[in-house]
C-alpha cells in the first residue's frame, strides 16, 4: 500500500471522529484503524448515515399498520400497500449543503439519490415531489442576489434530473424567509410502484453469491458528502467544493430500466444503492442486513480517473452506481442486461460467512471491520434539549391594520403565496400521462395506470409556526397535508418525512428537533397515517444562525373513483360559496403579520384533532356523494387569500361575490387569520340544500358566504365592502415571481 | 396495420406514445434502437424524451443509431414516420424534416398547454382536423425553438409544409403566443413527400378526459386513418 | 493526436444565451458590452493520427459535431 | 476589444456530455477516441478597453461566465 497518512489526532478530529468514538473504533478492530478504516467510519458514524443524534428521537414515530409492508428504517425506503396486491414506495430527502455549494448539481444529484432509493426496492419511479426553501428573492443587494441564483439554479437542477429520467415532478411547495439565507433547504421525494411480490431486499444473501457492481465509473467526486453534510456551512465550506458531484440523469435512466428488468428475472439475491458513502455503505449495510460478511477488490471497481487509493475509492460519492448481491449461476443474466443498455459492471465480490467487511486491493486486504457493528453500532447521543418556552401571544394593539384592498394583492404577489408556475412549468408534470391534477391545486393526483389507482400527493409545512411552537407547527403540518389531500377526495395513507433543523449540540435546536417529533409523531398516529422513512438533515445553519425548523410532511393518499378527483378552483357562475370552520380570529403567526408587518410573532394557531377530523371525513362525504364542484383548505394567508385562490387559481377565472355579514372585529383579523380546520367549497346551487342539511347533520360548522360569477372578486364585511378585478389579482398572483427572476439580474 | 414505436436509451415518452396508439386502436410494437429493419411496419413514431442524454445537440448522437437508417428506408418507400419532441428533434437531426431546433427563446425548459393552428388537412397527420381548427396540446420541453434560414422557410410554406403553428386560443398567430420563439411560430413540419411529420407538442398526452384534454386525438386519428386496416375504436 | 472543435452558432440564428450573457455583463459594469455569441467548444484525444483519421473527423464536425443548419465549426489539430 | 473566454468542466468533474461525445465518436469509425471534454466557448465584444475592463473581465469570468465549483475558465484578449 501506498503511504498513508498517519492517523494522528488531527487527522482523527479531521474526519469529524471524537476522541470517545475513536476508542470505540479501536474496541471493534481490536487495534488501531489504518487511514482507510478511518475514513470508512468517519462517513458510516457521519449523522447523515448513522442518525446518531436523532435516532433515539426517530423512534417516536408511528411505522407500523395494516397496510405497512416494509417498516421505515428496515430497507432504502418503507413500502405501504394500495390494495389488489399492488404497493406504493416512498421517501423523502434532502440535499441542502449540496445545493448551498453548487445550487444546479447539488439539486440534481438530490433527485437522482432519492430516485434510485425508490427503485432499488423493486418499484418503478412514477412521480417526483420536491419541497424548497430559500432567502427573500424580493429587492436589491448583493444577498437577495445570491438567493435568486440559489433559487433558478436548484429549479433548473431537479427539472433537468427529473426531466431527463422522465419521471414527472407534479408538486411540492417553496418559501423564502431570511433564515434560510446561505443555507437553503432542497427536500425531494420520489414515490414508485410495485407488486407485493416484486420487493426487493437490500441484504447480501446467500454465502458464496457473487457481489456485482452496476452503473457509472467511479471517480474521485463526492469524496466523503456525508460528513460534509453533517457540518455546519461556514465560509470555509467553499474549500469543501470537491465536494460536489455532476449528476447524469442519463445514466439513471439507463440503470433504472436496467435494474428493473434484472429484478424482474428472480436472478438477484439484493440490492442496494450506492447513495451517501457509496461502496462503503452498500457494501457494510448489505453485509448487516444479510448477517453475512461480504468481500469485494477494488482493483475489479471500474474506474473513470487514474491512480485512486482505496480511500478515494471507498469513499467516493459518484453517482448512478448500484450494488447487486447475484444469485450464483445467474451472472450471466447480469451480463446480458447491462450489455443491452451498455452500461459498466463487473463482478467485485462475494458474500462470505464471517460479519466482516473486506476490502482488498489487488488482493491485499486494505480494510477489515465486522460489519454490522460498522453499520449499526454508531454511537448514538442524547442531546440536551432546551425547554420550550412559549411566545409571547401578539397584541394586536401594536399591528396596524392594513386596508384589505391593498393587503390581498399585496399578499398575493409575495413570493411565499404567489403562483408557483415559474418553477413547475420548468418541471416536465405530465410525461406518463397520470398527471390528472396538475400543479396547482391542494394536492396532485395521479392514475397509476398499471394498477388502476389515483394517488394523491402534497408536502407541507409552515416552519414559522414551528419556530414559534415547535410541537403544533408539526401536528400542523401533517394536519394540512391531510387536509390538502381531503379537498382532493382522498384518504391519506402514509406519510414521509424530511427533518430540517440547526446544529443538534445547541440545546435550543435539539429542543425544536424533539418538540417537532413528537408534534409529528402524535399527529400521524391520530390520523393513522404511518411514517414510511424519511431523512434527517441537522446542522443548517449560516454564519447567522439556525433556520427556522422545518420538519417537512410528504403524504399520500388514495382516490377511490375518478369522480371523486376534486380540484380547488372554481368552476362556472352561480355556486354557492361556503366556509367550512369558523371565521375565527387572531393574526399571531400569519403571513400577513410576516409578509406585510415583517413581524414573525405570536402563539400559532391551536389544532384540534377531532374538529380537524371532522373537516376532513366531511369534505370525503359530500365529495364522494357528488355534491361539490371545488374545495380548497385555508392555510397561509386566511380566508381572503383561500378565496381569492379559488377564483383565479384556475384555468379560467371565476369572480365572487362574498358576504360575511356582521361578523365583529378588524376586518384584516377576520380576513387574513390562519385559523385551522377550515376550507372553502363551492356548491351547484340545486345542491345548495342537500349540503347544508348534510353539514348540519355532521356537525360540521359552516358559513354561506355567497355566490360565484363576473369578473370580480368583492367581499362585504360589516358594511365595508372591497373590490378587486379579477385580471388585475390574477396577473399580481400569478406572474410574481417570474417578474422577479426575469426582469432582475438573477446572476 | 402496425405501429413501431422506437426506443433509443433515454427515450421516456415511448410508453406514453405506445398507450395512446394503441388505446386507438393500433397494434402497436416498440422497436430498440439496435434493431436494423422495420420491415411490416406501416407507422414508425419517434417518441420523445433525452435520448442520450441529449448531451451535444439533442437528437444529435440518436442520428446514427442502427435504427435510423431504416427509417430512412422506410421514409423513402413512403411509409409513415412521426417524429414527437426529441422524435421530431432526431428526424431534423437527420435531415428527414428541414430545419433544426434550439434553445427556447426564455432559456428555460416549458410544459404547458399550447393552441395549436392546423395550417392544412392535405397530408396523412391532419386528415382529420379542417384548416384552422385550433387544437389544444401540451409542450415539454427546452429546446424547441424552430431555426430555418429565410429561403427553407418560404419554400415550405409554398409547399405547404408547415401544419401546425403556436397560436393564440382564437387562432391568431400572436408573439405572445408563441412559447419559445420558433421562426413563424412553427410548431411542426412535414416533408416535402408529406409522409414525414415531425412537432415539438405532445399529442399523445391529449387523449383522455382524465388528462384534461383529447385534442391530440384529432392528429392521431389522422395517422390512424391513412393506414391500411386502420381498425379505429370509436372513439 | 488531439482535436480542438469548435463550434458556433451561425450569424442568423438567435442567441438568447449569448443576450443572456450580454445583459448580465452589464449588470456587473462592463457596460459596453457588445455582441456576445456562445458556442461549444470540444478536446479530443484522438489516439491515432494520419489523413485517414483526418478525413473522418471532418465528416464527424459536419454530420455530429455540428448542426450545418444553425452552426459552423472550425477544427485546429495537435499533434 | 474582444474576449474569448473558454470554460471547460475540471479534470476530475464528470463530463457525462463528453462521454457520450467520446462512444459517438467510436461508432462514427474513430474507435481509438479518448478522452473528450466538452466546454463552453464565448465571443465577446468588449466595446471598451483598458485595465480597468481586464479586472471586471476577470470578475465575470469568474462570478457570471464559469462556474469555479465545477468549471476552469481561459480568458484570451484580442485587440
Ligand atoms: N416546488 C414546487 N414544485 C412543483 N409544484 C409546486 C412547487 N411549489 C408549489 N407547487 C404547487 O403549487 C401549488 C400551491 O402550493 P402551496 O401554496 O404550497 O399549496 P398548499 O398551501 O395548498 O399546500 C400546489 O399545487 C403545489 O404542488
Ligand atoms: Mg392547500
Amino acid at each position: 500500500m501506498s503511504a498513508d497518512p498517519a492517523i494522528t489526532p488531527e487527522a482523527i478530529a479531521r474526519h469529524g471522529i471524537t476522541p470517545g468514538e475513536y476508542s470505540r473504533i479501536r474496541e471493534i478492530l481490536g487495534r488501531d484503524p489504518n487511514f482507510t478504516e478511518l475514513g470508512i467510519f468517519s462517513v458510516m458514524w457521519s449523522e447523515h448515515c448513522s442518525y446518531k443524534n436523532s435516532k433515539p428521537e426517530l423512534r417516536k414515530f408511528p411505522t407500523t399498520g395494516p397496510g405497512v409492508l416494509v417498516k421505515a428504517g428496515e430497507e432504502n425506503a418503507g413500502v405501504i400497500d394500495i390494495g389488489d396486491g399492488w404497493a406504493v414506495a416512498f421517501k423523502m430527502e434532502s440535499h441542502n449543503h449540496p445545493s448551498a455549494v453548487e445550487p444546479f448539481q447539488g439539486a440534481a444529484t438530490g433527485v437522482g439519490g432519492i430516485i434510485r432509493d425508490i427503485f432499488t426496492m423493486g418499484a418503478r419511479p412514477v412521480f417526483n415531489l420536491n419541497s424548497l426553501r430559500f432567502g427573500p428573492i424580493h429587492g436589491d443587494g448583493a444577498s437577495v442576489k445570491n438567493n435568486r441564483r440559489l433559487f433558478a439554479g436548484v429549479v433548473a437542477g431537479i427539472a433537468h434530473y427529473g426531466n431527463c429520467i422522465g419521471i414527472p415532478t407534479i408538486g411540492g411547495e417553496i418559501y423564502f424567509d431570511e433564515s434560510y439565507e446561505g443555507n437553503p433547504l432542497v427536500n425531494v421525494f420520489c414515490l414508485g410502484v410495485l407488486r407485493h411480490e416484486q420487493i426487493a431486499r437490500g441484504a447480501a444473501e446467500g454465502v458464496g453469491n457473487p457481489v456485482f457492481y452496476v452503473g457509472a465509473e467511479t471517480g474521485r467526486d463526492g469524496l466523503a458528502g456525508a460528513a460534509f453534510a453533517s457540518r455546519e456551512l461556514t465560509e470555509e465550506s467553499k474549500e469543501d467544493r470537491p465536494a460536489v458531484q455532476v449528476g447524469d440523469p442519463f445514466k439513471e435512466k439507463l440503470l433504472l430500466e436496467a435494474c428493473l428488468e434484472l429484478l424482474a428475472t428472480d436472478a438477484v439475491a439484493g440490492i442496494q444503492d450506492m447513495g451517501a458513502a457509496g461502496l462503503t455503505c452498500s457494501t457494510c449495510e448489505t453485509a448487516s442486513r444479510g448477517g453475512t460478511g461480504v468481500e469485494i477488490d477494488l482493483a475489479l471497481v471500474p474506474r473513470r480517473e487514474q491512480a485512486m487509493t482505496p480511500y478515494e475509492t471507498m469513499l467516493s460519492e459518484s453517482q448512478e452506481r448500484m450494488l447487486i448481491i447475484v444469485k450464483k449461476g445467474r451472472e450471466d443474466v447480469v451480463r446480458r442486461i447491462f450489455e443491452k443498455w451498455d452500461l459498466p459492471y463487473a463482478e467485485v465480490g462475494v458474500v462470505k460467512d464471517d460479519g466482516m467487511m473486506r476490502v482488498n486491493d489487488h488482493g491485499v486486504t486494505v480494510a477489515e471491520i465486522p460489519a454490522a457493528k460498522l453499520a449499526d453500532d454508531a454511537p448514538i447521543y442524547h442531546r440536551e434539549a432546551a425547554p420550550f418556552v412559549p411566545p409571547a401571544p401578539l397584541d394586536p394593539a401594536t399591528v396596524a391594520e392594513i386596508d384589505p384592498g391593498v393587503a390581498l394583492p399585496a399578499l398575493l404577489r409575495h413570493p411565499s403565496l404567489a403562483s408557483k408556475n415559474w418553477v413547475y412549468r420548468q418541471y416536465d408534470h405530465m410525461v406518463r400521462l397520470g398527471s390528472v391534477v396538475r400543479p396547482g391545486s391542494d394536492a396532485a393526483v395521479f392514475l397509476v395506470r398499471e394498477a388502476g389507482k389515483f394517488l394523491a400527493a402534497t408536502s407541507d409545512c409552515n416552519a414559522l409556526y414551528c419556530k414559534l411552537d415547535p410541537r403544533e407547527g408539526a401536528r400542523i403540518a401533517v394536519a394540512e397535508a391531510a387536509r390538502n389531500l381531503a379537498c382532493s377526495g382522498a384518504e391519506p395513507i402514509a406519510v414521509t418525512d424530511n427533518l430540517n433543523f440547526g446544529n443538534p449540540h445547541k440545546p435550543e435546536n435539539f429542543g425544536q428537533l424533539r418538540e417537532a417529533v413528537e408534534g409529528l409523531a402524535e399527529a400521524c398516529r391520530f390520523f393513522d397515517t404511518p411514517v414510511t422513512g424519511g431523512n434527517v438533515s441537522l446542522y443548517n445553519e449560516s454564519p447567522a444562525g439556525a433556520i427556522d425548523p422545518t420538519p417537512t410532511v410528504g403524504m399520500v393518499g388514495i382516490i377511490r373513483e375518478e369522480s371523486h378527483i376534486t380540484t380547488q378552483y372554481f368552476k362556472g357562475a352561480g355556486d354557492a360559496v361556503y366556509l367550512l370552520g369558523d371565521p375565527g380570529s387572531g393574526l399571531d403567526a400569519s403571513h400577513y403579520l410576516k409578509a406585510l408587518h415583517g413581524r414573525k410573532e405570536g402563539l400559532p394557531p391551536r389544532l384540534d384533532f377531532a374538529t380537524e377530523k371532522r373537516l376532513h371525513d366531511t369534505l370525503r362525504g359530500l365529495i364522494r356523494a357528488g355534491l361539490i364542484r371545488s374545495a380548497h383548505d385555508c392555510s397561509e394567508g386566511g380566508l381572503a387569500l383561500a378565496l381569492a385562490e379559488c377564483c383565479i387559481s384556475g384555468e379560467a377565472p371565476w369572480g365572487a361575490d362574498i358576504d360575511l355579514g356582521n361578523i365583529a372585529g378588524r376586518a384584516d383579523d377576520i380576513l387574513f387569520n390562519e385559523t385551522q380546520s377550515r376550507a372553502v367549497i363551492s356548491v351547484a346551487a340545486d345542491r345548495a340544500a342537500a349540503v347544508e342539511t348534510a353539514l348540519t347533520s355532521a356537525g360540521q360548522s359552516f358559513l354561506r358566504m355567497g355566490t360565484t360569477g363576473g369578473s370580480d372578486f368583492r367581499i362585504r364585511l360589516a358594511g365595508r365592502a372591497w373590490t378587486w378585478p379579477l385580471a388585475g389579482l390574477r396577473e399580481a398572483w400569478y406572474g410574481a415571481i417570474s417578474r422577479l427572476m426575469e426582469e432582475t439580474n438573477t446572476q | 396495420m402496425r405501429a413501431a414505436v422506437l426506443r433509443f436509451p433515454g427515450s421516456n415518452c415511448d410508453q406514453d406514445c405506445h398507450l395512446a396508439l394503441d388505446f386507438l386502436g393500433a397494434d402497436v410494437h416498440y422497436v430498440w434502437h439496435k434493431e436494423e429493419s422495420l420491415d411490416g411496419f406501416d407507422l414508425i413514431v419517434v417518441p420523445g424524451g433525452f435520448s442520450y442524454g441529449d448531451y451535444l445537440r439533442c437528437g444529435a448522437i440518436a442520428r446514427f443509431s442502427p435504427v435510423m437508417r431504416a427509417v430512412v428506408r422506410a421514409a423513402n418507400e413512403g411509409r409513415l414516420v412521426l417524429g414527437i419532441c426529441n422524435g421530431f428533434q432526431i428526424l431534423c437531426e437527420a435531415r428527414l424534416l428541414p430545419g433544426a431546433l434550439v434553445r427556447n427563446r426564455s432559456l428555460h425548459f416549458l410544459c404547458q398547454d399550447v393552441h395549436l393552428r392546423v395550417e392544412t388537412a392535405a397530408t396523412p397527420f391532419t386528415r382529420a382536423c379542417t384548416p384552422g381548427q385550433v387544437l389544444k396540446i401540451p409542450i415539454a420541453h427546452g429546446e424547441g425553438c424552430y431555426f430555418a434560414d429565410d429561403a427553407t422557410l418560404d419554400e415550405i410554406e409554398a409547399n405547404d409544409q408547415v401544419l401546425v403553428r403556436y397560436c393564440a386560443p382564437d387562432g391568431s398567430l400572436t408573439d405572445g403566443a408563441n412559447p419559445n420563439g420558433s421562426r413563424r411560430s412553427i410548431a411542426g413540419v412535414c416533408n416535402r413527400e408529406r409522409n414525414v411529420f415531425g412537432l415539438m407538442p405532445h399529442p399523445e398526452r391529449a387523449c383522455e378526459p382524465v388528462l384534461g384534454g383529447t385534442d391530440g386525438r384529432f392528429l392521431l386519428r389522422s395517422l390512424l386513418e391513412s393506414l391500411p386496416n386502420p381498425g379505429i375504436h370509436a372513439a | 493526436m488531439r482535436a480542438i472543435v469548435t463550434v458556433m452558432p451561425k450569424q442568423s440564428v438567435l442567441d438568447p444565451q449569448g443576450v443572456a450573457v450580454r445583459d448580465a455583463m452589464h449588470h456587473l459594469g462592463l457596460e459596453n458590452t457588445g455582441l456576445v455569441r456562445v458556442g461549444k467548444i470540444m478536446e479530443i484525444d484522438l489516439g491515432a493520427s494520419g489523413p485517414e483519421i483526418e478525413g473522418k473527423l471532418h465528416e464527424a464536425c459536419r454530420d455530429l459535431l455540428s448542426n450545418p443548419v444553425i452552426e459552423d465549426y472550425r477544427l485546429e489539430l495537435e499533434p
